[in-house]
């Protein structure tokens, strides 16, 4: 498994709906939320989705974590069809790929000490990292273990958040928003942070952000997703010198890239 | 200024109904020492007596003493309204939970079900306690509670189908927890407050219903009494014997004043933005 | 006790089915026994006014071959008459429609001469085709009249003229003209439009026309019934009043309250307690409401179940006859036994559930023959005093003692005890039960109560003998039947529950039913009074007095063991007392 | 929108079949039999059987059903009471009549008095009158019905003699002119009108007067007040509107709760209304007019929920049904 060759995620025309309108035997109206999309993430890479609020990049994530039923298409991880295996939840994989949402005050349970998320963790996983370990890696006290969520700041909790997602030792991070919420400074340092955990532990990322600026920082191909389709795959790099679109040109000039 | 004002008058509410609580569960608990009388000996001699320093709230038909009858209709009025208030919070809980988490048909199924319960007529209640044969004390527990437990099983659901979407339980989700641990361990904490609440409010209407029950003749069998079987015991002659029923009315008023008065007041407490 | 009061009136009913029951308001003033005139009947009376009669049950019908609750028999005695009515001797008639009639015993046969002059509310003539129609209808199976059994004796009936009809009957005996008479005559031109099987559901019932002193008028759904004088009543100068309207009121309190207001003049089955409050007030001059109380047709009692229940269930399930009872019937291994019945009937105090459950209405009784009944005789019953220390002394006798010290007797370690059904809803018989239950406690038995619903109680549960001991109590008719409840030959009936079962009563109720004279019969039923009272199948508890309540601007009320209706086309107000209701409904 | 009602209409449709089918079987299988009232010693099996054949108790319970279903669905037919031979759809409508009279009154009555208080009591937020109302209604919601009834007849009909405590009308009613008609029907129904409302007027308090204090501690109200917005025009449109549409919902709920009968207040005040009619069918196993009672209950109570939904939402557009399940 370590060594394993190939794009570790392979999504193949993914197509995501959502029925609306009161739920009833006689009526299912449908919204496509995400059509027909299809990407390959290699190993180590960061993948980045940028859209716009309501374009559906999230649902991506969740129908990867499958907290969402896909409507059609084909995800695969590390040759895996995670589709197939929906209905049984495997959980030797669901350990190996990790949300990080944006720091939102429903990002970390307020009812329950930060302490016993790792607890719980450690229960099913024995065999991964000590969590007083894994904090001090995303640069936090031992001391956060006993606070309550509403103790902590909004870097805090984000640190907090990715040790939760680092507790389970994934091959790959699923990463909503992670930092809009903060100011600059923080923001700054929390994707340092990224940064050197993807190249300590060969992490794969799937980013998922509205802000140009930050995307570029991370990534290595960004798609841009415009009403639920992809219009262009590519380095941030190229994407900056020779947009496709008129939707990316003007991306790019709100972002002041151009 | 004015959110701050109500805050601090509805904690009075919430000290005020505990108080009444603590004093009714005084009574009916230790009341007992108070009382040389046991609650089933009859007297026929001294019956119908209107109260007296022998007999404080006089005697009934049986000439029992009515001060103890009330002690232990009170114990038999809790044990009913906790009891049935348990078993409905823990069907609607359940129902709640599972219908919200697993979504989908098996959602809609179950929710039509529950609209079918909440629409079926109360008189049913009547006819379920008749069909079975007399009213057990647990036979009416289990109908109150039959009965009851669908508006938790909305509010739960209400308030799950929200958590659910919430990034600490897709956290939770995706770190492989299994589901009876998110639901449990996670969710219900979260949403207790709610749940606390509407038991509250369930208990008055079981007592309520458990006493107009009694008026119709289905409530707890004699010997033995709950406060609605005593109220409805004067009813021969309500103004001549009004010894017998106006004491367990006020008890019955009281305690679901003193639950509404917590409802209310935690209500507040629990006040969904108070989270944020 | 409100609309259970209805379950109660309505569950009271099927014994008088059996017991051969007769209401009349057309009786005459000249029979006089037993019988109590609040005013002495006066040559002049005054016409007019209006009688509003309080009632808990809505008559669930007006059709007489479908009414079955006492509510609807009081309004339909003065919407329809009969050919005659029994008198308060219970033996003589009087007339009705028919004006007079002749009986052969030799040619098995009654002839009726009809008056002539009687019509039907509608204005049609009630001629001898109407009566030759009851009797079809009565008999008509798809019917099935409740009191069908009154006529098995009858083999025809024919209409020779419009104004004689002539009654053949199987056999001869005494009671042909008591079987001919019996139903109230229904109109045959509207009543042939229905096919029999629609019967039921036909429009007549809501709306009945009789020829009885009053006619119906309208009939508001739970409200109220309002039936007017009937001017073209036969008999001359009656009815007295204008109006009658029978209301309708659940509540016990609320039903007294209307009494008290004035919003309703009569109310029948008043409970004791408060019926001794509007005495006071009636007797300290305070209050224009009437008490009225007299022995009436109600009796409680203890009934034991004398045979094992699943021996039943076995021996019924084999399709058992009479002949099998004494090889497939086990007797019940409780109160199988005489002397535990005796036991339990002296440690219960019953003149103590008298004064407290009747507050002193109510008479002793100890055997099966109602006060009310001329055959009635007090010196015949064995009498079991309350006697608790006695009655350990028999059970003990019986190996019944408390070895273990739990106060609780028991023998061979099983605990006496046992449950105790009466119907819910039933105020009286609930504390009864609840008295008996403490008083049993006082002498180490251990009961249960358990109160159940009329449809339970005397649909399944007695009748598949599926009790142990039950308080409930019967409304006796007029004339003595006790065959139903303890003859072999009705062992396996519903009404048979405790099943008694005794060569010796079958033998006396036979020589009883077969006696040529009066006397004769009566030493038979002073020895069923005397084997019944010794062998106690029931416990019995009390007979009950009525107690009921009139305003007392009414005269000339006559109330005896028949009822409080029986001369009601007699009463009348004089016009100085009148009320304001009274003018209301002037014709 | 008039199909999104016709089709939340035939979604309810399930709902209803699920429903009436259940209280058929529990109905039907509760013991006790209808035709046990005609019981008698001398009632031979030919006679017996007559009478189970009269009422259709001969076929078995599925062919019962079909047969119900087939005459209620083609004819609205519910069949004849077994207890007094009258057409069930007729019981009802009559109980009915009353029922909604009553109930009508009753919401009347508890809308004008629980608005008005609550109102009130939110404007003298934690003066005397608020805590004043505030307890009174809760004491209002904690005594049970009936001793409440009863106390209510013992006071003001007993003692005092000014109200009657029984029935619709007077027994002269007919006989009134149209004034007096009115003035009759009103004075009888001041008792169970107070009795049956005065719990409603307290939960519609406590909802009227919690909106009020939170819609005027709003955001927009306090804007509009800096704008120096009229006092009462803030009060009457904005705070009183948005404080008004959870009331629609309540109203979905309360409404068929109060047609299905109020058994007690009928009981106690003599009143010929729905509930009164079905504890007396119950007790009967009068199956028809049982049967007819609740699936008009039924229907009462879906119709009313859905009209209370659609209402909210033409009200209040900004209410959207979430799907459940959105990103």
């Amino acid at each position: 498994m370590a060594n394993f060759q190939g794009p570790i995620l392979d999504v193949h025309n993914l197509c995501v709906e959502y029925s609306t309108g009161s739920v009833n035997l006689f009526s299912r109206k449908r919204k496509s939320a995400v059509k027909n999309i299809s990407f390959q993430i290699q190993t180590g890479e960061c993948f980045a989705v940028f859209g716009e609020s309501g374009c559906g990049k999230s649902s991506i994530i969740n129908a990867i974590l499958a907290f969402v039923p896909v409507t059609k298409g084909l995800i695969q991880f590390e040759n895996q069809n995670l589709l197939h295996l929906f209905s049984s939840v495997p959980r030797w994989i669901r350990p190996q790929i990790q949300p990080v949402f944006q720091d939102f005050h429903q990002a970390l349970n307020p009812r329950r000490q930060i302490g016993s998320l790792f607890k719980e963790i450690r229960s099913i996983y024995p065999d991964r990292p000590d969590s007083a370990e894994l904090l001090n890696r995303v640069g936090l006290h031992c001391d956060v273990l006993h606070a309550y969520p509403h103790q902590l700041s909004g870097g805090q909790k984000q640190r907090v958040g990715l040790a939760r997602a680092l507790s389970t030792n994934p091959k790959m991070l699923l990463l909503d928003e992670p930092v809009t919420s903060q100011d600059l400074s923080i923001a700054a340092q929390i994707l340092g942070l990224l940064k050197t955990l993807q190249k300590e532990r060969k992490l794969t990322f799937l980013l998922v952000s509205h802000n140009f600026s930050i995307l570029r920082l991370l990534a290595d191909q960004v798609a841009i997703m415009k009403d639920g389709g992809f219009l262009e795959i590519n380095t941030p790099g190229q994407l900056i010198a020779n947009p496709q679109h008129d939707y990316t040109e003007s991306i790019l000039k709100q972002s002041g890239i151009r | 200024m004015n959110n701050l004002h109500t805050k601090s008058k509805m904690g009075g509410s919430l000290r005020a109904g505990c108080g009444i609580l603590l004093f009714i569960l005084l009574f009916i608990l230790i009341g007992r020492l108070l009382t040389p009388y046991d609650h089933l000996s009859q007297n026929l001699a001294e019956a119908l007596e209107s109260p007296s320093r022998s007999h404080w709230l006089g005697t009934d038909h049986y000439g029992r003493d009515i001060f103890t009858r009330l002690i232990y209709g009170g114990q038999l009025t809790w044990i009913i309204a906790i009891f049935a208030t348990l078993i409905a919070i823990v069907i609607g809980t359940l129902v709640g939970l599972f219908t919200a988490w697993w979504g989908g048909w098996f959602d809609l199924i179950v929710m039509r079900l529950v609209d079918v319960a909440l629409a079926f007529p109360r008189i049913f209640i009547v006819l379920l306690v008749i069909g079975l044969g007399g009213s057990s004390i647990e036979l009416l527990i289990w109908l109150l509670a039959l009965f009851s437990w669908m508006e938790t099983a909305r509010i739960v659901r209400a308030e799950v189908s929200t958590h659910k979407n919430f990034a600490y339980v897709k956290a939770a989700r995706a770190s492989g927890l299994g589901t009876n641990r998110i639901l449990f361990r996670h969710i219900f904490p979260n949403i207790a407050g709610p749940v606390i609440v509407s038991a509250i409010l369930l208990i008055t209407n079981i007592i309520l219903v458990e006493s107009s029950l009694s008026f119709l003749g289905l409530g707890v069998q004699p010997p033995f009494a709950s406060w609605g079987t005593i109220l409805n015991e004067g009813k021969i002659d309500p103004l001549g014997n009004w010894w017998i029923s106006v004491p367990a009315g006020v008890c019955i008023l009281v305690t679901v004043a003193g639950f509404n008065l917590i409802g209310d007041g935690l209500r507040d407490l629990f006040d969904p933005y108070r989270l944020n | 006790m409100t609309f259970r009061n209805s379950l109660r009136l309505h569950w009271y009913y099927i014994p008088l089915i059996f017991f051969l029951v007769f209401f009349s308001c057309q009786n005459k003033n000249q029979h006089q026994i037993q019988q109590t005139a609040l005013y002495p009947p006066t040559e002049q009376t005054e016409d007019g006014g209006t009688l509003v009669v309080g009632i808990r049950t809505e008559p669930e019908t007006l059709n007489p071959l479908f009414a079955l609750s006492q509510s609807a028999r009081n309004v339909l005695g003065l919407i329809f008459g009969r050919l005659a009515d029994i008198n308060a001797d219970l033996e003589t008639f009087s007339p009705g429609i028919a004006k007079s009639w002749e009986v052969s015993s030799e040619k098995r046969q009654i002839v009726f001469h009809l008056h002539q002059n009687i019509h039907w509310h509608d204005g049609r003539p009630l001629t001898a085709e109407d009566v030759v129609f009851t009797y079809q209808m009565h008999i008509h199976p798809v019917i099935a009249w409740d009191g069908i059994s009154y006529k098995q004796n009858i083999s025809d009936v024919t209409a020779p003229d419009d104004s004689t009809v002539i009654f053949k009957f199987h056999h001869s005996n005494h009671t042909m003209l008591l079987d001919a008479v019996e139903g109230y005559i229904l109109p045959k031109h509207i009543l042939q439009q229905y096919p029999p099987e629609k019967l039921y559901t036909a429009g007549f019932n809501r709306r009945p026309i009789g020829s009885g002193p009053f006619i119906f008028v309208e009939w508001q759904d739970l409200q109220h019934i309002r039936l007017a004088k009937n001017e073209s009543y036969f008999k001359a100068t009656k009815p007295h009043l204008d109006c009658v309207i029978f209301r309708i009121v659940p509540d016990n309190f609320n039903l007294l309250n209307q009494l008290k207001s004035g919003e309703a003049d009569m109310v029948e089955g008043i409970h004791p307690k408060n019926f001794l409050a509007i005495q006071k007030s009636w007797e300290a001059g305070r209050s224009a409401i009437r008490p009225i109380s007299y022995l009436g047709r109600r009796y409680d009692f203890i009934g034991w179940n004398l045979i094992d229940p699943q021996s039943y269930a076995e021996a019924v399930a084999a399709g058992a006859t009479r002949a099998s009872i004494d090889s497939l019937i086990r007797p019940n291994k409780l109160f199988g036994n005489q002397k535990v019945r005796v036991a339990l009937t002296m440690a219960i105090d019953r003149q103590a559930i008298m004064n407290s459950v009747n507050f002193g209405m109510a008479v002793p009784l100890h055997g099966p023959v109602p006060p009310i009944l001329p055959s009635y005789n007090a010196d015949a019953n064995i009498v079991w005093e309350y006697n608790p220390g006695k009655s350990l002394d028999w059970l003990a006798e019986l190996g019944w003692k408390d070895h273990d010290g739990d106060k609780i007797l028991d023998r061979d370690g099983e605990p006496f005890q046992f449950e105790i059904l009466t119907e819910s809803g039933n105020l009286h018989w609930e504390q009864v039960a609840t008295i008996v239950q403490a008083q049993l406690a006082e002498i180490g038995i251990r009961t249960t109560l358990r109160f159940l619903e009329p449809a339970l109680l005397y649909g399944k549960r007695l009748p598949n003998r599926e009790f142990d001991a039950v308080i409930i109590g019967w409304t006796v008719g007029l004339t003595p039947d006790y065959a139903p409840l303890f003859h072999s030959d009705y062992f396996f009936t519903p009404f048979h529950f405790n099943g008694y079962y005794s060569p010796e009563f079958d033998r006396l109720d036979a020589l009883a039913k077969s006696a040529p004279t009066k006397a004769a019969a009566q030493r038979y039923y002073d020895k069923i009074a005397r084997l019944l009272s010794r062998e106690l199948p029931y416990t019995w508890l009390y007979y009950r007095m009525e107690c009921s309540a009139i305003h007392s601007r009414f005269k000339n009320i006559i109330f005896d063991k028949r009822g409080l209706y029986v001369n009601l086309e007699d009463w009348w107000i004089p016009q100085s007392e009148r009320l304001k209701i009274d003018r209301i409904f002037e014709n | 929108m008039l199909s999104v009602f016709l089709r939340r209409i035939l979604s309810l449709l399930p709902t209803l079949l699920i429903g009436i089918t259940l209280s058929f079987i529990i109905i039907h299988l509760a013991p006790g039999d209808p035709a046990n009232r005609f019981l008698n010693p001398n009632q031979t099996p030919e006679m017996q059987s007559s009478i189970r054949e009269r009422f259709g108790l001969d076929r078995s319970l599925p062919v019962q059903y079909g047969r119900w279903l087939k005459n209620v669905i083609f004819h609205l037919d519910f069949g004849y009471s077994f207890y007094s031979g009258k057409s069930s759809r007729a019981v009802i409508a009559v109980a009915l009549k009353s029922t909604a009279i009553l109930s009508f009154w009753a919401l009347v009555f508890a809308l004008i008095a629980g608005i008005s208080l609550g109102i009130l009591a939110a404007l003298k937020q934690n003066r005397f009158i608020d805590y004043f109302c505030n307890n009174l209604m809760i004491f209002f919601l904690s005594i049970p019905g009936f001793w409440l009834g009863l106390m209510l007849i013992g006071i003001f009909s007993i003692q005092l003699s000014w109200l009657p405590g029984a029935h619709l009308q007077s027994l002269y009613h007919h006989q009134l002119g149209p004034g007096a008609r009115f003035w009759d029907l009103a004075g009888h129904l001041i008792l169970p009108v107070i009795t049956l409302g005065l719990p409603l007027a307290a939960t519609f308090f406590k909802y009227i007067r919690s909106n009020m204090i939170e819609t005027l501690n709003s955001d927009y109200i306090l804007a509009a007040k800096a704008r120096g917005v009229n006092r009462s025009k803030i009060l009457w449109k904005y705070a009183l509107k948005n404080s008004l549409l959870p009331i629609i919902s309540l109203l979905g709920i309360v409404i068929p709760a109060l047609l299905s009968g109020a058994v007690i207040v009928e009981v106690l005040f003599a009143l010929p209304g729905v509930g009164r009619t079905m504890v007396t069918a119950v007790y009967s196993r009068d199956y028809p007019v049982l049967m007819a009672a609740v699936t008009f209950g039924f229907i009462a109570v879906l119709l009313c929920n859905l009209l209370a939904d659609i209402c909210y939402r033409i009200v209040d557009p900004r209410i959207q049904h979430s799907p459940g399940e959105i990103s």
